[in-house]
């Protein structure tokens, strides 16, 4: 294979070059999600692109802190207190920046439902499962079952739901389909009588209630014990086969990803560190950090020692290094780290590494550093830099979203 | 099955309880200085004449002879004969109670009614206009003895504008504007202080409610806000609320008291003190054992909607 | 003319009607309503007849009266001289009255026809008659024998008199419902039957303030009792409420202890008084200053009257300077000689003499309930003017009681009220308690003067009154140089009534609506 | 749930929780922090300060003696007079009255507080502490005192025990035993089980000295909230039995008793009863303003149950 340099194009028309043909269905291109907090502002989230093609399992993993949680958020605007900008932040073509309140509800539960990390706290608490999964068939709106506030009050402190309701119909269906036994029994239990694994399934279904496109997956198994984690991860998969749907599976857990993913994206600190498909990762990882985490994966039974493979911590988001938010415990770091981060693309399409040992001015063996042209290594990341600055839309800071 | 056992166990507990604070009470008002046949008798009465009551009072014999007596009478539902009125302990509270329940039920409406809104819309709203006036005039209320807010509602609305009666009380059996009319003030003054304290709670507890995972779910469905709040949020919000709700009814009557007091309407608070000023013993002891008795069967009552309301407790109590 | 009233009464709980066992002022002024006495005072406090049309006293121990024809008690019975002797005799057998030392010394009561009553007295007892009058006298107030053999708890509660109304509907510490009685013997001038009103309502209404918003908000139409600081806003008239301040023969004084409970004399002799055999040691070694004559004349003189009917009373009361009050129209002055007058120059010189000369010159507790609040905080600070340095003891009734036999303070507030006879203030007051009898049974302050015990007597033997003034002066005098008490004021009771309710009787502090009526 | 837990959560205005241990060092630090930070507490802090002092120095500030009746009666305030607040219906300046009375107040009010904190404490420290069957004897003693509403209480010592200073101050702090009591050992439950707990037990203190050296310092943050808080209540505690006639001696001024003695003039003086109620009020918000500051600084967890 040549090694001939090749200049990297832009991120966003880059991401559109991969595998597939027809646009992805979902394009995020340099976002950013920023706390303001009294302590100065925090970039939970710091320039992050991906994108995740129809019926795909897209995995983005990384350590705790790494942003990947508010990534998610982000995309369905639930980053409470939060300010969101994007070059471009699209699913099915449609920008999500630009939708307001109302309009990203129909989106959610709809096209886009989430499946949270703790399905202990995730549930209420005081409304039986069923109930739970059938407001959201409700909500998608195709069984012709009022849904205005009244209705929804009194099914709640009058009526009850009654189960001759196609929503609470389709719910037993959908914890049928989710592997719950007898489940015209269980949709009548509060989630206290489930078990965890349980709980997760219900959430699960009730991501699915409103048949969506794309299910974001926060870390759906870490509060589960590994047995049922296999379950669950399983009974996803089979779901994006039953149903063609795609998965955004965010966990800290290499293993999981290489047992699930299609295509992974490695985030550190609030920044994309390498993304590529699962098979060439692992095979080829770029980036140090990549490196690491793929060193550290027999110790996965563990998930707070297994970081020992890299010394040091990920750095407090208030105080980021300058330029490699990663150079400070990285033992490839080297002159020109300190400068702004910018994607380096690989053999692989659609394998790119954010990190300047691949800049085309360095010589390296992949370990360290040969030589380095400063001059030309500079002026090719200011191409890159200057590639990134056109009109960026962002959502308001929306604050807590109960009106 | 579980639930009455627990109801069982709790009214059982609630006896004990009522039975321990009846004993002390009848010691404590023995222990009150001061002679209930000369109160009754006058001043001025014969030394013959009050000995000769007080043997007819039965108050000659030993403290213990009295009080099993006294036990056995209360067994059989006699709460005793006022000394002062000669007439049945029982007949005077239950002339006495329906002012003062009526004035701490309106009350406690009034203050639910304020409490629970301000005290979501505080939550929602947090830190914007609508919580900083929510949260001062709880404060405020808060503040205020309620006699005090009786003595300005009485000089405002009865007296420079005359738009309720100043004075007494005439049942709802008159009817019940006429009732109302008698009321509300005296409500407003035990229910706003009250009203206060329950509307910081709800605001609270809704905001904790308001950070929980599973409202972030629901959010995450794609539920609009007022159903998330309502639906979701609301019922958790509650839970902590309702036992507090029963708690506070100390407060409230105690605040019934003084206010019985401003409007001059003969409730048991006005029962209890005018009881006690007159050394009679029976009439003392049964309004303290119905103000606790109510007091203990509300929060058991309280304790029991509360398990209701929260589907995640076993009948153990709210332990 | 007709119609019906809302009154109101300034008190807790209006139980006790039964007259033989009634003691508060509150209740005998509901009862006189009710009830007809064997006489009555009419408007400027003279004693008439009431059930009786005449009475005569063939000698000193014999009463005859002429009992009118015709009279029923509420439930129908007759009123004849039996009832009313039944009446009597009932009295006469009821330890537990506070009223049985009025009948004490009838020898026996006797009817001889249904209209002659003749009472015959083991001695002379000069104020008898007045124990016999309708509202305070109450011994003479006739009950009715069918409903007291009934059931005499109930008829405590629920009375038959023979009165201008009757008790038709109660409920507890609300309100009394009195109905005009249709057959009620007395008619106008014009012939037309008694009472003009139909209908009086009395509701219990123990708060000042909102005894005076529901007057002028006319919630009410008469109020028994006004609290005098609002009644004194509409004196003068003008405003759509008239108020009268009537006195209810009521005085009221200061006390002073005028011997030590515990001395050899009074060791003894104080538990005629007070029932208890021991006496207290509060005061062992110990001086008692007002045991000095001098002293007490000197507080006597040390109290501004005028002050403190203004500041205390609002006006609601007339200066006291001697112990016999307006009510007794024919024994009264406003200031007989060695009146006790306001005189702090005089008072410190007395006080100096005394050799009392400290800063302070001594000092002393005021015991009193929380109605004598106001005046006890006007005399703290008079006392404080001439040196005497009073601390207050304010105690609820039953434990004021209780501490007022112990004799253990210095000051205590006193008064009495419904005195319509000098003797009513005087003989139990004052006189030195004796082992048997009445003499002195209330003493607070243990006074003693054999001239005054021997004055009040011959007053008392005396019932022709031209001869009994005489008596009745002398023992004024005694008391007045011994200065037992400081006299302080006659208080009078406002009474309030709406401009159009007129000719409530309020004679001796009485509301009487047996002649009132509404003006259209 | 105790009354107590109800108005920490109740005036808790922070949703944030979580208890804070060994925070005796920093405690006084952490007061002024709040001071010098909070708005909430500035203005309470300065109410407080402000009647605290006019209260201590009234002798040196009030214009006349409280109890002199010198002016002519019932006044109405005026700012230009002699009397800015008027006179009372015994022609007292009301003041010096105010001013004289706060001292009784608040000095009610803090000794009420203060007795039923030492003993409350106590209690729920030992229950806490040694549970088992000495913890069920202590509690079950305060359930019966809470059985009973605190102006019961209140009514029946003061009846029992007479008027008076201490009387009425011990009859208020009565009622807030059993709240310190359960606060208190909820605090020690939850602690007792901490490391440095185990460990002092382990190197042999013994239990006294563990209560008090070890476990005691923990639960004062949310002692000294609920302290705070029941404080303003103490004094509107007062201000009613002084209204009822229950309170200090009658003649005494107390902010209550001057209430009290207004009630009857309501319609013709308005400002006897209205004045001593906007001082009791503007106290009372002060004090709660100060204490909701402190829950927020020392985070006090609001506890739903006992």
């Amino acid at each position: 294979m040549s090694s001939q340099p090749r200049p990297t194009q832009r991120a966003g028309p880059s991401v559109s070059t991969t595998v597939t043909e027809e646009p992805p269905l979902l394009a995020v291109d340099n976002l950013h999600t920023t706390f303001t907090t009294e302590r100065g502002d925090v970039p939970a989230v710091d320039g992050v692109s991906f994108a995740i093609n129809e019926g795909e399992v897209f995995g983005i993993v990384g350590e705790s802190g790494s942003g990947k949680s508010v990534t998610a958020l982000s995309l369905l605007g639930l980053a409470d207190g939060a300010t969101v900008t994007a070059d471009r932040l699209c699913f099915r073509d449609e920008d999500l920046l630009a939708k307001d309140e109302a309009a990203l509800r129909e989106i959610r539960g709809n096209d886009i439902s989430m499946i949270f990390q703790d399905p202990m706290s995730s549930l209420n608490p005081v409304m039986t499962v069923g109930e739970q999964i059938a407001e959201v068939v409700r909500h998608h709106g195709d069984v012709g079952e009022s849904q205005s506030l009244f209705a929804e009050l009194r099914r709640k402190y009058v009526t009850g739901t009654s189960e001759s309701s196609a929503s609470w119909q389709r719910a037993v269906e959908l914890l049928d389909t989710v592997g719950i036994p007898d489940p015209a029994d269980r949709a009548n239990e509060y989630p206290h009588q489930l078990s965890g694994g349980m709980k997760q399934r219900v959430m699960i279904a009730q991501a699915l209630a409103g048949d969506p496109d794309l299910i974001i997956a926060d870390e759906p198994t870490t509060a589960l014990d590994v047995t049922i984690e296999a379950q669950i991860l399983n009974e996803l998969l089979d779901l994006r086969d039953e149903f063609g749907v795609s998965i955004m599976l965010i966990t800290h857990d290499l293993a999981v990803v290489r047992e699930t993913c299609d295509r992974v994206a490695v985030m550190y600190a609030g920044e994309m560190m390498e993304t590529a498909d699962t098979r060439t990762l692992f095979e080829d990882p770029r980036h140090p950090y990549t490196r690491g985490l793929i060193d550290s994966i027999p110790r996965t039974d563990d998930d707070r020692e297994w970081l020992d493979a890299i010394e040091g911590n990920v750095p407090d988001p208030t105080a980021k290094p300058q330029g490699c938010p990663f150079r400070t415990r990285c033992d490839a770091a080297f002159s020109l780290c300190e400068e702004p981060l910018v994607a380096y693309s690989a053999e692989e399409p659609g394998h790119r590494t954010w990190c300047h040992l691949y800049n085309d001015a360095v010589a390296n063996d992949g370990d360290e550093v040969q030589r380095v042209d400063d001059a030309e290594a500079k002026q090719l990341i200011q191409e890159h830099e200057a590639s990134d600055d056109l009109v960026t839309p962002q959502r308001p800071n929306f604050g807590g979203e109960y009106r | 099955m579980g639930m009455r056992r627990y109801i069982a166990k709790r009214v059982a507990h609630a006896l004990v309880v009522i039975y321990i604070v009846a004993t002390i009470v009848f010691f404590a008002v023995r222990a009150i200085p001061g002679d209930p046949a000369r109160v009754l008798l006058g001043g001025d009465a014969s030394a013959e004449a009050i000995a000769a009551l007080r043997e007819e009072m039965g108050l000659t014999e030993p403290l213990y002879v009295q009080y099993i007596r006294w036990m056995g009478r209360i067994l059989q539902g006699d709460l005793g004969t006022s000394v002062f009125s000669d007439q049945s302990v029982l007949q005077m509270l239950i002339g006495v109670a329906e002012p003062t329940l009526s004035i701490a039920g309106l009350g406690m409406l009034i203050a639910l009614l304020i409490a629970i809104p301000a005290g979501i819309t505080s939550a929602v709203k947090q830190y914007q206009w609508e919580d900083y006036v929510a949260t001062t005039v709880s404060f405020i209320g808060i503040s205020m003895p309620g006699f005090w807010i009786g003595i300005v509602l009485l000089i405002i609305f009865a007296d420079r504008l005359g738009w309720v009666p100043a004075f007494g009380y005439v049942s709802f059996r008159q009817g019940i504007i006429p009732w109302l009319k008698h009321i509300i003030l005296p409500a407003l003054a035990v229910g706003l202080p009250y009203g206060g304290i329950l509307m910081r709670m709800t605001r609270s507890s809704m905001m904790e409610v308001l950070n929980e995972d599973y409202m972030r779910t629901a959010r995450a469905k794609g539920l609009d806000g007022r159903l998330i709040v309502f639906k979701h949020g609301l019922q958790n919000a509650l839970i902590p609320i309702v036992t507090v709700a029963g708690i506070l009814l100390g407060v409230l009557l105690g605040g019934v008291v003084a206010v019985e007091i401003v409007f001059g309407i003969q409730g048991l608070g006005r029962l209890l003190i005018a009881s006690i000023q007159r050394r009679d013993f029976p009439a003392i002891q049964g309004a303290v054992i119905l103000i606790s008795f109510v007091f203990v069967f509300m929060n058991l009552l309280v304790d029991v909607l509360y398990t209701s309301i929260n589907p995640q407790i076993k009948y153990g109590g709210s332990e | 003319m007709g119609g019906s009233i809302e009154a109101g009464w300034a008190f807790n709980a209006v139980e006790v009607l039964d007259p033989h066992y009634v003691d508060l002022y509150q209740q005998i002024t509901i009862f006189s309503n009710i009830f007809s006495g064997i006489v009555k005072l009419d408007r400027n406090g003279e004693i008439v007849g009431d059930a009786a049309s005449d009475w005569t006293l063939p000698d000193n121990t014999t009463y005859e009266f002429t009992i009118r024809e015709g009279m029923t008690f509420h439930n129908g019975d007759t009123l004849d001289a039996s009832a009313i002797k039944w009446s009597i005799e009932r009295l006469m057998g009821l330890d537990d009255s506070p009223h049985i030392g009025k009948v004490a010394d009838i020898e026996s009561v006797e009817a001889p026809d249904a209209t002659t009553l003749r009472i015959n007295l083991s001695r002379p007892v000069a104020p008898f008659i007045t124990f016999l009058t309708r509202g305070p006298g109450r011994a003479g107030t006739i009950v009715n024998k069918t409903a007291v053999e009934e059931d005499p708890q109930r008829y405590r509660r629920y009375p038959v008199g023979s009165g201008p109304f009757e008790l038709t509907e109660r409920s507890t510490g609300e309100s009394l419902t009195l109905t005009a009685f249709d057959d009620y013997w007395e008619t106008d001038s014009e012939g037309n039957s008694l009472p003009y009103l139909d209908e009086v309502v009395i509701n219990l209404i123990p708060e000042p303030s909102t005894m005076w918003s529901a007057i002028t908000t006319d919630g009410i139409q008469y109020a028994d009792e006004l609290p005098p600081q609002n009644a004194r806003q509409v004196q003068g008239g003008g405003g759509s409420v008239d108020v009268a301040g009537v006195s209810s023969g009521e005085w009221s004084c200061l006390a002073m202890l005028c011997n030590d409970p515990a001395s050899d004399e009074w060791a003894e002799r104080q538990s005629y008084a007070s029932g208890n055999d021991q006496p207290t040691d509060a005061w062992e070694g110990t001086d008692i200053p007002t045991t000095d004559r001098r002293v007490r004349q000197a507080v006597a003189m040390a109290i501004d009257r005028e002050e403190l009917v203004s500041t205390a009373y609002f006006g609601f009361a007339e200066p006291a300077h001697s112990l016999i009050n307006p009510a007794i129209a024919w024994a009264y002055q406003e200031q007989p000689e060695n009146a006790q007058m306001y005189n702090p120059e005089r008072a410190r010189e007395l006080l100096d003499e005394a050799g009392y000369t400290g800063e302070p010159r001594f000092s002393g507790s005021i015991l009193g309930t929380p109605t004598d609040e106001r005046v006890m905080t006007v005399l703290q600070q008079q006392l404080s003017n001439v040196g005497i340095d009073a601390t207050l003891d304010v105690q609820q009734e039953s434990s004021y009681w209780d501490n007022i036999y112990r004799y253990n303070h210095m000051f205590m507030m006193y008064g009495g009220g419904g005195d319509i006879d000098p003797w009513m203030s005087w003989w139990k007051q004052l006189r030195t308690p004796m082992e048997e009898g009445s003499s002195g049974a209330w003493q607070k302050n243990l006074y003693s003067n054999e001239n005054f015990d021997e004055a009040l007597s011959k007053s008392f033997n005396t019932p022709n009154q031209d001869e009994r003034i005489e008596y009745v002066r002398e023992a004024e005098q005694i008391f007045l140089e011994d200065a037992p008490f400081a006299m302080t004021t006659f208080p009078l009771t406002p009474k309030g009534s709406v401009t159009q309710l007129k000719n409530v009787g309020n004679q001796i502090g009485l509301s009487n609506f047996h002649r009132a009526y509404l003006e259209e | 749930m105790s009354v107590s837990d109800l108005v920490e959560s109740a005036f808790s205005g922070s949703s944030e929780s979580g208890k804070t241990f060994g925070i005796r060092s920093d405690l006084l630090e952490r007061f002024i922090k709040t001071i010098r930070r909070d708005l909430r507490a500035k203005i309470g802090f300065l109410v407080v300060a402000l009647f605290g002092l006019s209260a201590i120095f009234a002798p040196m500030l009030a214009p006349y003696d409280p109890m002199s009746q010198q002016f002519p009666i019932l006044m109405p305030p005026d700012p230009l007079s002699a009397n800015p607040l008027g006179t009372d219906s015994f022609g007292r300046d009301l003041l010096s009255r105010l001013m004289y009375g706060a001292r009784i107040s608040l000095a009610v009010g803090l000794g009420a507080v203060t007795f039923g904190a030492v003993l409350g404490i106590l209690i729920g420290l030992f229950a806490g502490y040694y549970g088992g069957y000495i913890d069920d004897l202590l509690m079950r003693a305060v359930d019966v005192m809470w059985a009973f509403p605190w102006l019961l209480i209140a009514i029946m010592l003061v009846a029992i025990f007479g008027q008076g200073f201490w009387n009425v101050m011990v009859a208020i702090g009565f009622a807030y035993i059993d709240d310190f009591a359960r606060l208190a050992r909820g605090e020690v439950l939850a602690i007792r089980e901490e490391e440095y707990t185990m460990a002092a037990k382990s190197v042999g203190l013994e239990d006294y000295e563990i209560i008090f050296e070890e476990v005691f310092p923990n639960t004062v943050a949310p002692l000294i909230v609920q302290f705070t808080i029941f404080t303003a209540r103490a004094i509107l505690a007062e201000s009613t039995l002084s209204f009822l006639g229950l309170g200090v001696k009658p003649t005494t001024p107390t902010w209550g008793a001057l209430l009290g003695q207004g009630r009857g003039f309501i319609t013709q003086a308005w400002w006897i009863s209205i004045i001593p109620g906007i001082a009791i009020m503007v106290t009372v918000l002060g004090i709660n303003l100060f204490g909701d500051a402190l829950r927020d600084a020392f985070d006090v967890k609001e506890t739903g149950q006992t």
